[in-house]
C-alpha cells in the first residue's frame, strides 16, 4: 500500500467536509474518486498532500505516518498534486515552471524534454510567460509540473478540465503506461468518469464527504450505465 | 431607508453629544469628524473598488486651502466648505483620470508622489499660498454657541451627512460595480461595467469626501499650512482605514476615532511616568510613538480584517452560542 | 553649458544612491511582493550600527560589515517575528504592519540614540575631481556606481541564473503552489528579507553620508525618491531601478538648478506621471498579462 | 474660558495658577524630522524650573512645565495646545516653538486670552500688539538678524562678492530683506533657496560658486549648514561665511560634520546668549551647573542655554507680575519690561512692541572655539540704523533666579 | 452575427488567421479545436478585449466595434473559461452584478425608494436563477469555497440575468458531471431560438447535442465547418482534435 487513510476527518470550519473517510492505493494502481459537486473530493486531494489538516484519522504514505511531515517534503518523497483549477505559476515561463517541479533532480533536463514531447504546445511556448498561455495549455503545464518530479504517487484533481479529447486520451494512456512500467501509483479525481474508468484498477463514489467503495465494474454500470 | 433611520439617530446623538462635552472633548470630536470624512472616501475608494491612495492627504491639503481662500473672500462658511468639496472634486476627476490607468505599487507610488507635491506647491507659489506659515481661515463664530461646541456640530452634521450617502452608495448598484471592479476587472466588464468610468468616479466621490475633511480641518484649526498635510497625514489615513477594518463604512469610523483617540490615550498613560530628566528627554515624545507603532501591528496581527472585523465576528460567536 | 554639465554630474551621483536603494526596494518586491515601507526605517537601524561599531573601533569596512550583517539579521527578526503573521490574504495588512514597524523603529533609535543628527564618514575622498572648472564625479561617486552595479550583478546572476533565485520568485507570487512544489516558501521568503534588507542597509551607508547626516528619519525623503525611482523603472526589474533611480536623479538637479529646489517634488510627480500614463507598469514592464 | 479669583482677591484670570503650582505649557517638535536640535531646548527650560522649585518656586508654587510633542506638525499642534489650554487648563503658553506650528495657534490663544510668551522663533508675526495682545516674542527675528550681517559685511568685508543662500520662507526671506536694508538691493548678486524637503544643495553651491562669491551669508537650519559648507568644500569653493544665529552653534555644527568640522573654521555667526564653550562667562557657569544637575547627560550646546535663559526669564516675569498672579498681571509685567539677563542685547518688550531681543554680537570660529567678537549691536527691523549697545549684562544673581 | 477575416497576432505567434463565421440568429453555434487554436481568443476579439490586427464584424447587419462593457446593451453576455466570479461577493451579488439596476447615480446617493425598489428586483430575479440552478443553498457562499462546478453555475447565472440575445459560453462544462452537462444541454436547447449561442466546448457529447453548427479551429485557422455529424467524420478534425480515442 502505497497510500492508505485511517478515519480521516477534516474541513473548513465548524463541519467537517469529509467525515470517517478509509481509503488505500497499492502500489502501482490507479484508483479514481467519483461523485457529485461539492462532495469533498478536492478537499481530499488537499487533505492527503498536507494543504489541510486532518482534525482526525491518519495518513500512511509507504507506511509512514505523514502528520507533522511539512508539504514541502511530500514532493521528494514522491508525492505530487496537481490542484483542482490549474495551480500554474502565471508570472513564471513556462520553462521556469517546469524546471520548479524537478529542481532536486538530476535527470530534470531529460524528464523536460519528456514533457515537451508528450505536450508538443509547451514546447512551441517554452519561453512564455504562464498568463499568456490558453486554459488547456495550462493544464498541459500543470500536469506536466508534476510529472517533472517523477513521483511515485500523482494526485489529479480533474486533469481532463479544459482539455482537447484527444489529450485527455494522450494523458490516460500515459497513465497507464507509467503505471504499468514505472510502478506509478494514481489516485485520480474526475467527472469525465468514462476516460477516468476506463483506466482506473479500482474505483470510489464519494458523497457528501463520505466513501463508499464498490468494485469498478459496479461504477461503470453506475456512471456509464451499460 | 435604513440608512436614513441611522443617520438621524446619529445626528440627535450628535447634539446631545456636544451639549455634554467639555470644549476639549468637543473639539477632539470635532477632528474626528473631520477625519471620518476622509477615511469614509478612503475606504470606498480602497475598501470597495480596490485602489489604493497614499495621497488623500493632498486632496484634503486642496479642499483646506480652498475654504481659506473662499472665507477670505467671503465669510460664509457653508458655502465656503461647499466650494471646497466642489473644488476637490475636480481635482479628483483629473487624479482620476490618470490613477484608473495605474495598478498596485504604481497606482501607490504616484498617488504618494502626489502628496510630497502638492504640499511643495505652496512653497513655489508663496505669493499665492505664504508658504510654510500658511494662511488663517476667517470665521464668524455664533455668538450663543461655544465655539468648540459649534465646530463640533458643523464637523459632526457633516460627517453624518457623507456617512449617510456613502453608506447608500455602497449599498446600492453602484457600490456592487466598485466591487466587481476591485475583484476582476475583465469579468466586470464583460457584465456591463465601465471600469474605467468606474474607477474614476470612485476617485471623484473619495476626493470629494476627502476636500470635506480637509476643509473642516481648516475650519477646524482656523488656519492652513502645508505642513498640516505632509505625507505622514495620507499614510495615517490609509492606517486608519485598514485598522479600523477596510470592508466597511464603520471600519472608517473606528480608523478615525482611533486617530484621536489613541494618541491621547497613550500621552496619558506614559505622562504618569516618573523618569530620570536623562531618560524623560530621550523617551519624552518618543515612547508614545514606538507603543503607537507596536498597537498597530498588534491590531493588524490579531485582527487582520481590523477592528470592526473583530467585532462582527465577536457579535456572530455571541449570536451562535446559544443554538449550538 | 558648464552649468548643465554640472548639473549633469551631480544628478548622476544623486542618482546613483537612489538607484542603490530602490534596488532594495526592487528586491523584496520580487521576493515577497510586498512594498516595504519599513525598508528605510530598517536600513538607518543598520547604518547606526555601522555607526556604533566604526566609533568604537575607526574602521569604516569594520562598520560597513555591521551594517550589512545587521541589516539582514533585522531583516529576518522582521520576517521571522512580524510580517509572517500577517494575513497574505490581504496585502494593505502588511503595508500597515511595516508602517508600524517605521513608528517603533524610529521611536527605539530616538530613546536610543536622541535626535541629533551623527556624521558619517565616507571611504573615499568626497571632492570632485575638477574638470576644466568643472567639478566632476569624485572618488566616492564612482565607488558608489561601483557598489550599485555590483549589486545589480549579483541581483541579475541570482534571479536568472540560480535555482535559488527561481524558488524565491515562485514563493512570492504563489506560497501554496510552490509549498507543492518542494519549496521552502517560508525560508525564501526569510532569505528574501535577509538579501533585501542587506541591500538597503547597504544603500543606506552610501545614501546617509550624502545628506544631512544620520538620524532616525535619515531615510524618509529618500525612501520616497527611491520608490518613485523604482515604480518608474518597472518594480519588478533591477535594471530598471537603476535607470529610474539615475533619470530620476538628473530630473531633480536640473529642476533644482534651472527653476529652485521647491519645484523638485513637483517635478518628481510630473516625471513619474508622465512615465506611468506612457508605461503604466514603468520603463521596464515585463509582457501585459493576458485578460481572459 | 471662565476665569478665576486669585486667592488674594485682586480681579483677573487666574487658571492655572494655585497657591502652590503654576501650570504651563509648550509645543515642541520632540520627534519627527525637525526634532533634532529642537527637541533638546524643552528639557533645558524644564530643567531651569526644577532648579527654581528646588529652592521654593516663584512665590511658593511650584511651575509645572507640560511639554507637548506636535512633531513640527501644525495640525498636531492644534491639538496639543488646545489639550493644555481647555484639558490641562495652563495658566500660559511659553515658548512654543516654530513659526508654521505657532501662527496656526494664535487665533486660539488670543480667543481664549492666554499669555502666549517668548515664542521660539524670529517671524516678525509675534510682534502684532493690536491684532495679537497675548503673544510676545523671543529670538532676535530674522530682519534685525540680517541687517546686524550686513552690517558686519559692510564694515569688515568690504568690496567683496556677497551672495546669499537661505530658507525658502519667512526665515529666509526676513533675512534677505535685512541684509538688502544695510548692503543696498543690488549688492547680493546671487539669492539661492533651499527647502528642506530636498537636501541636494549642490545646484544652489554650484552656481554661487559660479558666480563667484567670496562671502556666503546663510538663512540656515543647522543642517543645511552643515550641508551648504560640506558641498562647498565638495567643489572646492570656500567663500567667507557669515552664518544666522539658527544655524551657527557651534557644537551642534561641529558634532554634524564630525571629521569635516575643520571647516566651520572662521565662520562669522551671531549670537545672543553666551555661548555653551565659554565657562569664564558668568551666565554659561551659572547655567552649566543647573544643567549639570537638572540634565543629567543632555548635552551642554546652544539650544541648552536657549532653554535655560527662556525659564530664567519666564520667571523673572512671574515675579514682577507678583504674588497675585493673572494673566493680566504677567502680560502687564512682560510689557513694562526691565528684564535684564543673560541676553546681551535688549529686549524690547512694551505696550506697543512684543518682538523679543532686539540685537546679537557677532561670532567667530577661531581654533576649533566659537568665540565673541566686537560689539553688540542692536537695531529695529525697519529701516532704522544699526547701533552698538554699549550696557553691560549683570551677573546672574545669587542661585540663577531673580527677585 | 458575422466575422469576417479577423486575424490576431502576438508577438511572433498568430493566434488566428482569416476567420470568417456566421452565427445564425436563434442557432447555437459550437466552436472546438484543441488546445491553443484560438477558440478563447475569438471570444476576446468579439467582447473588444483584443483588438484584430486584421477583419471586420457585424453584429445585427450593423458593424460591430465592441467596447468590453457595452456589450450587456448590445445584448450579448459572455461566461469566462474557468470561473471568473468576483472573490469579494457571495454567490448571490456575483449574479446580480450581471444585471443593470434602472436606479441612477442620484436616486443611489440620496437612497430613495426607487433605488431600494430595483435593488428589491435584481434580487429577487437573482435569486430565481439560483434556484432555477438548483443552488440557492450556496447563495450567501463566497466563491473560493464553492466547487468548481457550483461556481461556474453561478457564472452562467450571472450571464443569463442579463437576458442575452447573444450568449458566449467558453467552456460551460468544464468540472461539471454528467448529470449537470445534461441539465446544460437543456438550457442551452430552451435558449435556442430566442438566444443565439456561441459554444466553446471539449465536451463532445455536449457539442453533439445541442450544436446546429460546428466551427473548427486548429492553429487559428477554421479547418472545418458544417454540421455536428459532418464534423465528426472529417478526418482531418479526427486527427487534429478528437484523437483515437474518440
Ligand atoms: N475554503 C473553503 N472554506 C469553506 N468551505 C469550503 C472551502 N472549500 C470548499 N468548501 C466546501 O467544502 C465542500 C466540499 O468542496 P470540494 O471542493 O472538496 O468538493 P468537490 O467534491 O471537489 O466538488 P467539485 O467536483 O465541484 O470540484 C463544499 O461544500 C464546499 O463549499
Ligand atoms: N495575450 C496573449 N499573449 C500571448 N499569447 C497569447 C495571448 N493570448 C493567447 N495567446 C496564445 O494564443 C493561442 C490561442 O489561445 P486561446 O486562449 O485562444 O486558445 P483556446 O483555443 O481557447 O485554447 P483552450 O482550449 O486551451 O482554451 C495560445 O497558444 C495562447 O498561448
Ligand atoms: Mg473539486
Ligand atoms: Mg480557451
Amino acid at each position: 500500500m502505497i497510500l492508505q487513510l485511517e478515519g480521516l476527518t477534516a474541513g473548513y470550519g465548524a463541519a467537517p467536509v469529509l467525515r470517517d473517510i478509509h481509503l488505500e492505493v497499492p502500489q502501482g494502481s490507479i484508483v479514481t474518486v467519483l461523485g457529485p459537486n461539492g462532495a469533498g473530493k478536492t478537499t481530499l486531494l488537499r487533505t492527503i498532500a498536507g494543504l489541510l489538516k486532518p482534525t482526525t484519522g491518519r495518513i500512511l504514505f509507504d507506511g509512514d505516518d505523514l502528520r507533522g511531515v511539512r508539504v514541502e517534503h511530500l514532493v521528494r518523497r514522491g508525492l505530487a498534486l496537481v490542484p483542482e483549477g490549474r495551480g500554474v505559476i502565471t508570472e513564471l515561463t513556462v520553462e521556469e515552471n517546469l524546471r520548479l517541479g524537478g529542481l532536486w533532480r538530476k535527470d530534470s533536463a531529460a524528464t523536460m524534454s519528456e514533457v515537451y514531447e508528450l505536450f508538443e504546445p509547451l514546447a512551441r511556448r517554452n519561453k512564455s510567460m504562464g498568463h499568456q498561455l490558453s486554459g488547456g495549455e495550462r493544464q498541459m503545464l500543470a500536469i506536466g509540473r508534476a510529472l517533472m518530479a517523477r513521483p511515485r504517487l500523482l494526485l489529479l484533481d480533474e486533469p481532463s478540465l479544459g482539455l482537447a479529447p484527444k489529450v485527455t486520451a494522450q494523458i490516460m494512456s500515459l497513465l497507464r503506461q507509467l503505471r504499468d512500467n514505472d510502478g506509478l501509483s494514481v489516485l485520480l479525481v474526475e467527472q469525465n468518469a468514462r476516460s477516468a474508468l476506463s483506466i482506473a484498477d479500482a474505483a470510489v463514489a464519494m458523497s457528501l464527504g463520505r466513501l463508499a467503495e464498490t468494485s469498478s465494474g459496479d461504477m461503470r454500470a453506475a456512471y456509464l450505465g451499460s | 431607508m435604513r440608512t436614513l433611520l441611522w443617520s438621524v439617530a446619529a445626528a440627535a446623538g450628535l447634539v446631545a453629544a456636544t451639549a455634554m462635552l467639555d470644549p476639549f472633548r468637543n473639539y477632539q470630536l470635532a477632528t474626528i469628524a473631520a477625519y471620518l470624512c476622509a477615511t469614509a472616501g478612503l475606504t470606498v475608494l480602497t475598501g470597495l473598488n480596490g485602489q489604493l491612495s497614499l495621497g488623500h492627504g493632498a486632496l484634503m491639503a486642496i479642499g483646506a486651502y480652498t475654504v481659506a481662500f473662499a472665507q477670505k473672500s467671503w465669510d460664509s462658511l457653508y458655502l465656503s466648505l461647499a466650494l471646497a468639496v466642489v473644488v476637490t472634486t475636480v481635482a479628483g476627476a483629473v487624479v482620476g483620470l490618470a490613477a484608473a490607468r495605474l495598478r498596485g505599487p504604481y497606482l501607490a507610488g504616484a498617488t504618494l508622489a502626489l502628496a510630497i507635491a502638492v504640499p511643495s506647491i505652496t512653497i513655489t507659489f508663496q505669493s499665492v499660498f505664504n508658504s510654510e506659515q500658511g494662511l488663517p481661515v476667517f470665521l464668524t463664530p455664533p455668538r450663543t454657541l461655544d465655539i468648540e461646541r459649534w465646530q463640533a456640530l458643523v464637523a459632526g452634521g457633516a460627517a453624518v451627512l457623507v456617512m449617510w450617502l456613502l453608506a447608500n452608495l455602497s449599498r446600492s448598484h453602484l457600490g456592487r460595480r466598485m466591487r466587481a471592479v476591485r475583484d476582476n476587472e475583465v469579468a466586470a466588464s464583460l457584465t456591463g461595467v465601465a471600469v474605467s468610468r468606474t474607477q474614476v468616479l470612485a476617485f471623484v466621490i473619495s476626493s470629494a469626501c476627502a476636500g470635506l475633511g480637509g476643509a473642516l480641518m481648516a475650519f477646524l484649526a482656523q488656519s492652513v499650512s502645508p505642513g498640516a498635510f505632509p505625507l505622514t497625514l495620507s499614510l495615517f489615513l490609509l492606517m486608519a482605514v485598514v485598522i479600523g477594518g477596510l470592508g466597511s463604512l464603520a471600519g472608517a469610523l473606528w480608523g478615525a476615532v482611533l486617530l484621536v483617540a489613541l494618541p491621547d490615550v497613550i500621552h496619558s498613560l506614559t505622562e504618569g511616568m516618573v523618569l530620570k530628566p536623562a531618560m524623560a528627554s530621550r523617551l519624552e515624545g518618543n515612547l508614545p510613538l514606538a507603543i503607537f507603532g507596536v498597537t498597530l501591528i498588534i491590531v493588524m496581527l490579531a485582527a487582520p480584517g481590523g477592528l470592526q472585523g473583530l467585532f462582527s465576528r465577536l457579535l456572530k460567536r455571541g449570536h451562535h452560542a446559544p443554538n449550538s | 553649458m558648464e552649468r548643465f554639465a554640472f548639473l549633469t554630474f551631480d544628478g548622476l551621483a544623486n542618482g546613483a544612491v537612489y538607484s542603490a536603494f530602490a534596488l532594495a526596494l526592487v528586491l523584496i518586491w520580487r521576493a515577497a511582493r510586498i512594498v516595504n515601507f519599513a525598508q528605510g526605517a530598517m536600513a538607518v537601524a543598520a547604518a547606526y550600527a555601522a555607526y556604533a561599531v566604526t566609533s568604537a573601533t575607526g574602521s569604516y569596512w569594520l562598520g560597513f560589515a555591521a551594517a550589512l550583517a545587521g541589516g539582514m539579521a533585522l531583516g529576518v527578526l522582521v520576517e521571522r517575528g512580524v510580517m509572517r503573521f500577517t494575513s497574505h490574504s490581504a496585502p494593505l495588512n502588511q503595508v500597515i504592519v511595516a508602517l508600524g514597524l517605521v513608528l517603533t523603529i524610529q521611536a527605539g533609535l530616538g530613546m536610543l540614540y536622541g535626535n541629533e543628527f551623527r556624521p558619517v564618514g565616507t571611504p573615499f575622498s568626497r571632492d570632485a575631481i575638477d574638470v576644466g572648472g568643472v567639478p566632476l564625479l569624485s572618488q566616492y561617486d564612482v565607488f558608489v556606481f561601483a557598489a550599485v552595479l555590483t549589486i545589480v550583478l549579483l541581483l541579475a546572476l541570482l534571479f536568472t541564473k540560480t535555482s535559488t533565485g527561481l524558488r524565491m520568485r515562485a514563493a512570492a507570487f504563489a506560497p501554496e503552489v510552490s509549498r507543492l512544489l518542494g519549496v521552502n516558501v517560508g525560508g525564501m521568503l526569510t532569505l528574501g528579507w535577509a538579501l533585501a534588507a542587506g541591500a538597503g542597509a547597504v544603500a543606506a551607508m552610501l545614501v546617509i553620508p550624502t545628506e544631512l547626516g544620520l538620524h532616525p528619519h535619515a531615510m524618509d525623503l529618500v525612501f520616497v525618491t527611491s520608490f518613485t525611482a523604482a515604480v518608474i523603472g518597472g518594480l519588478d526589474s533591477p535594471p530598471g531601478a537603476v535607470v529610474g533611480g539615475l533619470l530620476l536623479g538628473l530630473v531633480l538637479s536640473y529642476v533644482s538648478g534651472y527653476l529652485g529646489s521647491s519645484v523638485t517634488p513637483i517635478a518628481a510627480f510630473a516625471a513619474l506621471l508622465a512615465v506611468l500614463l506612457a508605461r503604466p507598469q514603468g520603463l521596464f514592464a515585463a509582457s501585459k498579462a493576458r485578460q481572459a | 474660558s471662565s476665569g478665576g479669583e486669585t486667592p488674594g482677591g485682586a480681579k483677573g484670570d487666574s487658571t492655572g495658577v494655585t497657591d502652590t503650582e503654576i501650570v504651563v505649557g509648550t509645543h515642541m517638535p520632540l520627534t519627527g524630522p525637525a526634532a533634532a536640535g529642537y527637541s533638546e531646548i524643552a528639557p533645558a527650560t524644564k530643567a531651569y524650573f526644577d532648579h527654581v522649585n528646588a529652592s521654593g518656586g516663584v512665590h511658593g508654587r511650584k511651575i509645572t512645565y507640560k511639554v507637548m510633542d506636535d512633531g513640527y506638525n501644525p495640525a498636531n499642534t492644534q491639538t496639543v495646545v488646545r489639550q493644555l489650554v481647555l484639558q490641562d487648563r495652563v495658566f500660559a503658553i511659553l515658548n512654543g516653538l516654530g513659526t508654521p506650528t505657532h501662527t496656526g495657534v494664535l487665533d486660539f490663544l488670543k480667543t481664549n486670552k492666554v499669555p502666549d510668551l517668548f515664542v521660539a522663533s524670529g517671524s516678525r508675526t509675534w510682534n502684532q500688539p493690536e491684532k495679537y495682545p497675548h503673544t510676545f516674542g523671543f529670538n532676535t527675528d530674522y530682519t534685525v538678524e540680517g541687517k546686524i550681517l550686513g552690517n558686519y559685511i559692510k564694515q569688515s568685508l568690504p568690496g567683496k562678492k556677497v551672495c546669499f543662500f537661505g530658507q525658502d520662507d519667512d526665515f529666509g526671506r526676513d533675512s534677505l530683506l535685512g541684509v538688502e536694508k544695510v548692503l543696498g538691493a543690488t549688492a547680493v548678486v546671487s539669492k539661492q533657496k533651499y527647502v528642506t524637503s530636498n537636501t541636494d544643495v549642490a545646484p544652489q553651491v554650484g552656481a554661487m560658486k559660479a558666480a563667484g562669491c567670496e562671502v556666503v551669508v546663510l538663512a540656515t537650519i543647522p543642517g543645511f549648514t552643515a550641508l551648504s559648507m560640506g558641498t562647498a568644500a565638495r567643489l572646492a569653493f570656500k567663500p567667507q561665511w557669515v552664518v544666522s544665529n539658527v544655524g551657527s552653534d557651534h557644537p551642534t555644527l561641529a558634532k554634524q560634520l564630525g571629521n569635516a568640522a575643520p571647516l566651520l573654521e572662521g565662520m562669522v555667526g551671531v549670537s545672543n546668549l553666551p555661548s555653551p564653550a565659554d565657562l569664564t562667562d558668568p551666565w554659561t557657569a551659572a547655567f552649566k551647573k543647573i544643567h549639570d544637575q537638572y540634565n543629567g547627560k543632555a548635552p551642554f550646546n546652544g539650544n541648552a542655554v536657549y532653554g535655560l535663559s527662556v525659564g530664567y526669564l519666564f520667571v523673572q516675569a512671574l515675579q514682577a507680575a507678583g504674588k497675585d498672579l493673572t494673566r493680566e498681571g504677567l502680560l502687564a509685567a512682560v510689557e513694562k519690561n526691565g528684564f535684564k539677563g543673560p541676553g546681551f542685547a535688549p529686549l524690547r518688550y512694551s505696550k506697543t512692541n512684543h518682538s523679543g531681543y532686539g540685537g546679537h554680537r557677532l561670532t567667530k570660529v577661531a581654533a576649533g572655539v566659537q568665540v565673541f567678537f566686537g560689539d553688540v549691536f542692536e537695531t529695529d527691523s525697519a529701516d532704522g540704523s544699526v547701533n552698538v549697545f554699549g550696557e553691560q549684562r549683570p551677573t546672574p544673581p545669587a542661585n540663577t533666579i531673580a527677585s | 452575427m458575422e466575422l469576417h477575416g479577423i486575424g490576431v497576432r502576438f508577438g511572433g505567434l498568430v493566434a488566428l488567421e482569416d476567420v470568417t463565421l456566421t452565427a445564425t440568429r436563434g442557432h447555437v453555434l459550437g466552436i472546438i479545436g484543441p488546445n491553443g487554436a484560438g477558440k478563447t481568443t475569438l471570444f476576446n476579439v468579439l467582447c473588444g478585449l483584443i483588438a484584430p490586427s486584421s477583419g471586420s464584424m457585424t453584429l445585427d447587419g450593423k458593424p460591430l466595434k465592441p467596447k468590453p462593457h457595452q456589450l450587456t446593451r448590445l445584448g450579448v453576455a459572455r461566461t469566462l473559461q474557468g470561473v471568473g466570479l468576483f472573490p469579494g461577493m457571495t454567490a448571490l451579488e456575483n449574479v446580480m452584478a450581471g444585471a443593470t439596476g434602472s436606479a441612477g447615480f442620484l436616486s443611489a446617493l440620496l437612497g430613495l425608494p426607487s433605488s431600494a425598489r430595483s435593488e428589491r428586483v435584481l434580487r429577487e430575479s437573482a435569486r430565481a436563477r439560483l434556484d432555477e440552478f438548483g443552488i440557492a443553498a450556496y447563495e450567501k457562499a463566497y466563491p473560493a469555497t464553492l466547487p468548481y462546478a457550483v461556481g461556474k453555475k453561478v457564472a452562467l447565472a450571472r450571464a443569463l440575468v442579463t437576458r442575452p440575445r447573444y450568449l458566449l459560453l467558453d467552456e460551460p462544462a468544464g468540472g461539471l458531471s454528467e448529470e449537470e452537462i445534461a441539465e446544460l444541454a437543456t438550457l442551452i436547447r430552451t435558449l435556442r431560438g430566442t438566444c443565439t449561442v456561441l459554444l466553446v466546448e471539449h465536451h463532445m457529447d455536449l457539442v453533439m447535442e445541442v450544436c446546429d453548427e460546428v466551427t473548427v479551429l486548429d492553429f487559428g485557422r477554421v479547418i472545418a465547418s458544417g454540421a455536428p455529424q459532418e464534423i465528426r467524420d472529417n478526418p482531418a478534425v479526427a486527427d487534429a482534435y478528437l484523437g483515437v480515442a474518440a
